[in-house]
């Protein structure tokens, strides 16, 4: 069983990562202070993904493991993947509804004016039909 | 061989290695769970609350936040070269980047409480706690709160990561370890490159959605 | 046929258009479903009477299924769920997307009552009223933890979420009462959180509306809360309580909260935050509504708002009535570490 | 084939090997610890019990009964909470599962015997804390622990949360055992596609374990820290979103089904081939379906929350979703139906049992299916129908798994059997009470009758003394069964090596086994369940020195 752990990097190597992390670094601190819109987020995911799996695959010497060793993170990686996307299946594809009036800070902070809810056509103004 | 190193229940040292190395590799990804529910969290509120969220984000502080990921990185190349170390016999190198590794968790410790200190003053703080405007929005709130919920979570695995590395390094010195065996000092280093790599996704989500 | 499954299956009337769509789709799974089930019981009960053992130690037969019969296994049972699946995520669909002339009503939910509000008034407390034949979509949301809004005979329900709406939309299909359960556990009353629908026929849902509507011209300023001719005081002041606000703060059944609570109330002897006491007192109650702040209760906030101008005296009547039939010996008493509503930190 | 009489100097089993209290507490043998496990269990169970019974009494009648409404609503939680997280998770996994996990797998003990012990002290512990709550007054929320709720009730929700915190550490830890043990103690010549069926069932019960629990503990620790210090995202009057409670909730709490059923599927594909002599008519689907149920029984959280106001586009995925997943357990009864075929069957208590699961399961998902086509589901969710349909898997699939498998190898575990004829009866009898608890309760879910309530409408009422009179039937039986296998214990007929004659690997070492499982590696040249060569493996012939 040996040959799991034949090929072993040198210390070089760390010190190579370490170097190309610590540049992804700057370069995602660099690109967080320019204004990218709606890609903020999406590049500094990407970015932050590359470092990972560098770390991953090197510090933790997955290259090195066994093959169900990459399984199994692999598959926790896919499940949290999952979790997230049908999350959002929901949260973005909810029917509009308005927030109801008393359920926010604003109302609950004291000296706000008293809660009423005797209007319902304010109440029901801006929900929109699907 | 010793033969203490090699539970009764294991036909060879390397079966047990390999065993050593998968329960923590399962482990991890037990970790990777927790912390995925609160992703999960993170992307359905932002998704709620865009706009608030941006708002929120200028409460961070970008520069220790950005001092700290160099500093996890650099701590994680510490670790390895203690396990690189003692693959090669060097019980005492290992000892020594381990302990540098744990300095640098405590800077970093240093820097995370800092920074909440920092953020108290202003009164950014979560939940119901959260007192910088009278009368704040309630995604700039739960944006504070995931905020301190991700980060004192990682935190506190950094906590319990620094422990693990000063039993190990204390082992180390004392040769406990060896070519032969070493699992401790590998499967304790892959617990704090995981808790590197959830700093690597924090950092982003918190600290570079908006510039400054 | 449809009345006598519906019978056997114990269902209850079809009071909404889509309750003889559901329930179509209902009874062809439930037939497939014995079906299958005694197919599976038949052919093992036969395979065990066949098959039994002989003697003891025999050896069988090595036998694998082919992989073209587990196809057929596999394919037709698949086939048959998403067939299925299909057909009713259809109605689902159909129920979830309101037709553009349906009428509105919000429905609020609370500890433990339905409050049903018209975009122009009027609104009712755990009564629905609705005419037949015309789509009604309801807005549905809640002012403290999540109810849901069950209608057995419509087949419909949908939860009543705080924060947020959300919508579902049925049709009566004839004149009648309707039972309304809530279906998601919400404390203490849960079971007892009912209220009805009743489908008028159109003329006679608009002269309620009408009637309703008058009633509020009636009372000068009021809220779209009112008096329906005849009503006792009690039930009336019970749904001014409920649509002011006043619950939020007082509970009826003793459990402390932000106000005093009302029961047992009126007569009572309280020590006041300045000092000195005060008899709770018809007067002492309509001073709280009105100048809130000039009597405090000791051991509760100043917080309450004044509700001068904002109540018709004829609801203050009614409040005050309201709060002189709570006594302990109508209501069951329950130990004293009972659930408190409100907001974690006030 | 063992010479197992008296007159051979025996050598001492697990069970006699050490014989002091301290020995079996601090014990390693991943054996004993699946005896302590079995002991915990089975108390659970009946607390459990205990409640439910409790509560159809109560709901013998549209009013009060025996207990007030909040008495009624703590009841229930307990009863929940009690039955999902000390009785149905662990049960299977970790009592059969530990003692023939390693056996089946020609291995000498799990990969981490100290962990598996450390996962039983914490399963004491988090159950503690559970009790604990219970005399403090208990929690009223449910099991499910709904937000806005569970944030604002003033009965006593932290000891639970904390309960099941610690028990969700013990369910991890062992989940974390098997698969390591799978992976790298299998012994030369069991390769992936000849482990026993049970195996694969434990192994892909695992992987829910360890991947599921995690989110359930940080749901649990985000209702806590909102309930003492006010930071949390689950309540709307800041921001929250109740919402999102019931998806991270779900996450685990569905797959939570597959670990209480997945097991129990194990040991009916064990005993199916046992009692009708036959190979498994389709040993590859049966992997691939317990595979797919691992992976795909993730993925259908939402069809709980079709009525919660989910999108609609969520609630296509989540119906289509769980359509695949009753594929994969159609598969499964098919495949133990047609094993039958051309068997040698006899009829004995655990195949009662298998008879009863198979019947359940069969109903329990079809009727899961009709919920899956969210239409219906408007119309049954939250009603007695669910609540039936639940209890059809868990009782019906479930506990007749326990049952049966406690049946058939409890001459393995305790080297006494027990006396056959009591047990058929007692199983008969069971099947029956069941059926008659749960029918009624489909058909109350049906008139809309919601589920959670202490006062109900009077028309519901003859359905729930029906249902009633199946629960003390029901009771009955587990009474029965309980105290026949206590007496068998100590004065039981002594049972042979391998009392079925049958071809599984754990039956192949001595019955019961010794503190290393094998005097000897058995020969696992033979696939699983294979009933065809006309020689029987010879049990290794035991060296006495």
């Amino acid at each position: 069983m040996a040959e799991t752990e034949k090929k072993e990097h040198g210390a070089g190597l760390y010190v190579g990562i370490w170097v190309a992390l610590v540049a992804l670094t700057t370069l995602t601190y660099g690109l967080g202070q320019v204004e990218l819109g709606a890609w903020q987020l999406p590049i500094g995911l990407l970015i932050a993904a590359v470092k990972a799996t560098l770390v991953v695959l090197f510090f933790m010497h997955l290259t090195e493991h066994a093959p169900s060793n990459r399984l199994v993170f692999a598959t926790s990686i896919v499940f949290v993947g999952l979790l997230i996307a049908l999350t959002l299946g929901d949260f973005g594809f909810r029917f509009k509804g308005m927030r109801p009036p008393g359920m926010t800070p604003l109302d609950l902070s004291p000296g706000a004016p008293a809660m009423h809810y005797t209007n319902p056509s304010d109440v029901g103004h801006g929900i929109q039909r699907r | 061989m010793p033969e203490a190193r090699l539970a009764e229940h294991f036909a060879t040292m390397d079966a047990q290695r390999r065993a050593g190395q998968l329960g923590m590799w399962v482990f991890l990804a037990t970790e990777v769970l927790l912390f995925g529910g609160l992703f999960a969290g993170y992307a359905a509120f932002r998704f709620a609350y865009p706009a608030d969220f941006l708002e929120g984000a200028h409460h961070m502080k970008v520069m220790i936040g950005t001092a700290n990921t160099y500093v996890l990185i650099t701590s994680s190349l510490f670790v390895v070269l203690a396990t690189h170390s003692i693959k090669h016999d060097r019980s005492w190198t290992c000892a020594g980047f381990l302990l540098l590794a744990m300095l640098l968790g405590f800077v970093f410790l240093g820097l995370k409480f800092y920074e909440y200190y920092e953020h108290a003053q202003e009164g950014a703080l979560p939940g119901v706690w959260y007192h910088v405007e009278t009368v704040p929005r309630p995604g700039v709130i739960v944006f504070m709160t995931l905020y301190y919920l991700m980060t004192g979570l990682h935190a506190i695995h950094m906590t319990v990561a620094i422990s693990v590395l000063g039993v190990v390094a204390y082992r180390a010195a004392g040769n406990a370890f060896d070519r032969e065996y070493h699992a401790p000092v590998e499967l304790g280093g892959m617990y704090w490159h995981l808790v590197d790599v959830i700093w690597i996704f924090l950092y982003p989500l918190f600290y570079l959605i908006v510039p400054k | 046929m449809n009345d006598l499954l519906r019978r056997l299956l114990f269902l209850p009337e079809q009071g909404s258009t889509f309750a003889g769509r559901v329930d179509r789709l209902h009874y062809w799974i439930i037939g497939i479903t014995f079906l299958v089930a005694a197919i599976i019981f038949f052919v093992g009960l036969t395979f065990v009477i066949r098959y039994r053992r002989r003697k003891a130690g025999e050896h069988t037969r090595k036998f694998e299924v082919k992989p073209g019969l587990e196809a057929i296994f596999v394919g037709v049972p698949l086939a048959t769920f998403l067939l299925w699946f299909f057909i009713g995520f259809q109605d689902y669909v159909w129920v979830q997307t309101p037709p553009e002339d349906a009428m509105d009503v919000y429905v609020t939910a609370k500890q433990w009552m339905w409050k049903f509000a018209y975009p122009d008034g009027p609104s009712a407390v755990n009564t629905l009223r609705v005419p037949v034949g015309k789509p009604v979509r309801l807005l549905i949301t809640s002012r403290d933890v999540i109810h849901s809004f069950f209608v057995p005979a419509f087949r419909m329900k949908q939860d009543a979420v705080p924060g947020r709406y959300s919508q579902i939309w049925f049709q009566a299909e004839r004149a009648g009462t309707y039972e309304v359960l809530c279906a998601e556990y919400c404390g203490l009353q849960h079971s007892n959180m009912r209220a009805e629908v009743v489908a008028l026929e159109p003329a006679d849902f608009q002269a309620w509306v009408q009637e309703q509507r008058r009633g509020v011209a009636t009372l000068q300023d009021a809220p779209p809360s009112v008096l329906p001719a005849g009503a006792n005081l009690r039930e009336v002041g019970e749904r001014v309580a409920a649509e002011e606000g006043c619950l939020k703060c007082h509970s009826v059944d003793g459990t402390p909260h932000i106000g005093p609570t009302w029961l047992d109330l009126y007569g009572r002897t309280e020590k006041l935050l300045t000092g000195g006491t005060v008899v709770a007192d018809e007067a002492y109650l309509t001073e709280s509504m009105m100048d809130p702040q000039a009597k405090v209760v000791a051991g509760f906030n100043p917080v309450m708002p004044s509700y001068f101008g904002k109540l018709a005296p004829a609801q203050t009547a009614a409040l005050i009535e309201f709060i002189k039939t709570l006594r302990t010996e109508r209501l069951e008493k329950t130990p004293s570490q009972e659930p408190v509503y409100g907001p974690l930190r006030p | 084939m063992a010479p197992s009489g008296p007159e051979l100097a025996k050598p001492r089993d697990y069970l006699r090997e050490e014989t002091t209290l301290w020995s079996w507490l601090a014990t390693k043998d991943h054996k004993r610890i699946g005896v302590l496990f079995l002991a915990a269990v089975i108390f659970f169970f009946f607390l459990g019990g205990l409640f439910a019974l409790l509560l159809r009494v109560e709901l013998l009648t549209p009013q009060r009964t025996i207990m007030s409404a909040g008495m009624y609503n703590r009841m229930f939680t307990l009863h929940g909470i009690t039955m999902v997280w000390l009785f149905l998770i662990p049960a299977i996994p970790t009592t059969f599962g530990n003692f023939l996990l390693p056996i089946m797998l020609g291995a000498k003990d799990v990969a981490f015997p100290r962990l598996n012990l450390a996962s039983f002290w914490i399963f004491v512990l988090g159950a503690a804390f559970l009790l604990w709550a219970m005399f403090t007054g208990g929690a009223d929320t449910g099991w499910t622990f709904y937000t806005p709720y569970s944030l604002n009730t003033q009965s006593s929700v932290l000891p639970v949360l904390i309960g099941i915190f610690v028990v969700g550490f013990s369910s991890i830890l062992t989940g974390l055992n098997f698969i390591v043990t799978v992976h790298t103690m299998r012994a030369p010549g069991i390769t992936w596609m000849k482990m026993p069926i049970f195996v694969w069932t434990i192994y892909g019960t695992s992987i829910i374990q360890v991947l599921a629990t995690p989110v359930l503990g940080l749901v649990l620790l985000l209702v806590a820290v909102e309930r003492v210090g006010g930071l949390g995202i689950f309540d709307p009057a800041r921001g929250g979103d109740p919402v999102l409670f019931q998806h991270l909730f779900w996450f685990y709490s569905h797959p939570a089904v597959y670990i209480m059923v997945l097991p129990a599927m194990g040991v009916i594909s064990e005993t199916v081939c046992a009692f009708s002599r036959k190979n498994l008519s389709s040993y590859r689907m049966v992997v691939y379906s317990t595979l797919g149920i691992a992976f795909v029984g993730f993925f259908t959280w939402g069809h709980h929350m079709f009525t919660a106001g989910q999108s609609t586009f969520d609630a296509g995925a989540f119906g289509v979703l769980s359509m695949l997943v009753a594929i994969f357990t159609a598969i499964k009864i098919f495949t133990w139906t047609s094993t039958l075929y051309q068997g040698s069957i006899v009829v004995t208590g655990p195949f009662v049992y298998l008879s009863g699961f198979l019947f359940f399961l069969m109903f329990g998902g079809m009727t899961g299916v009709a919920l899956a086509t969210t239409a219906l589901d408007l119309h049954w969710h939250d009603t007695y129908f669910v609540v039936a349909h639940f209890h059809f898997i868990m009782v019906g699939a479930s506990i007749m798994g326990f049952l049966g498998g406690l049946h058939y190898w409890f001459p393995k575990m305790f080297g006494r059997t027990y006396p056959e004829g009591i047990a058929i009866g007692t199983a008969v009898l069971i099947v029956f009470g069941f059926i008659a608890t749960f029918l009624p309760q489909f058909l109350l879910g049906n008139m809309g009758m919601p589920r959670r309530y202490y006062d109900y409408p009077e028309h519901f009422q003859s359905l729930h003394v029906a249902s009633t009179a199946g629960a003390s039937l029901l009771g009955f039986g587990f009474l029965i069964i309980f105290g026949y296998l206590a007496w068998s214990l100590r004065y039981g007929p002594v049972a042979t090596q391998n009392p079925w004659d049958s071809r599984g690997y754990e039956w192949m070492t001595e019955t019961p086994p010794p503190k290393h499982n094998f005097h000897e590696v058995p020969d696992y040249t033979h696939p699983p369940h294979d009933y065809s060569a006309p020689d029987v493996p010879h049990i290794p012939e035991v060296e006495h020195a």
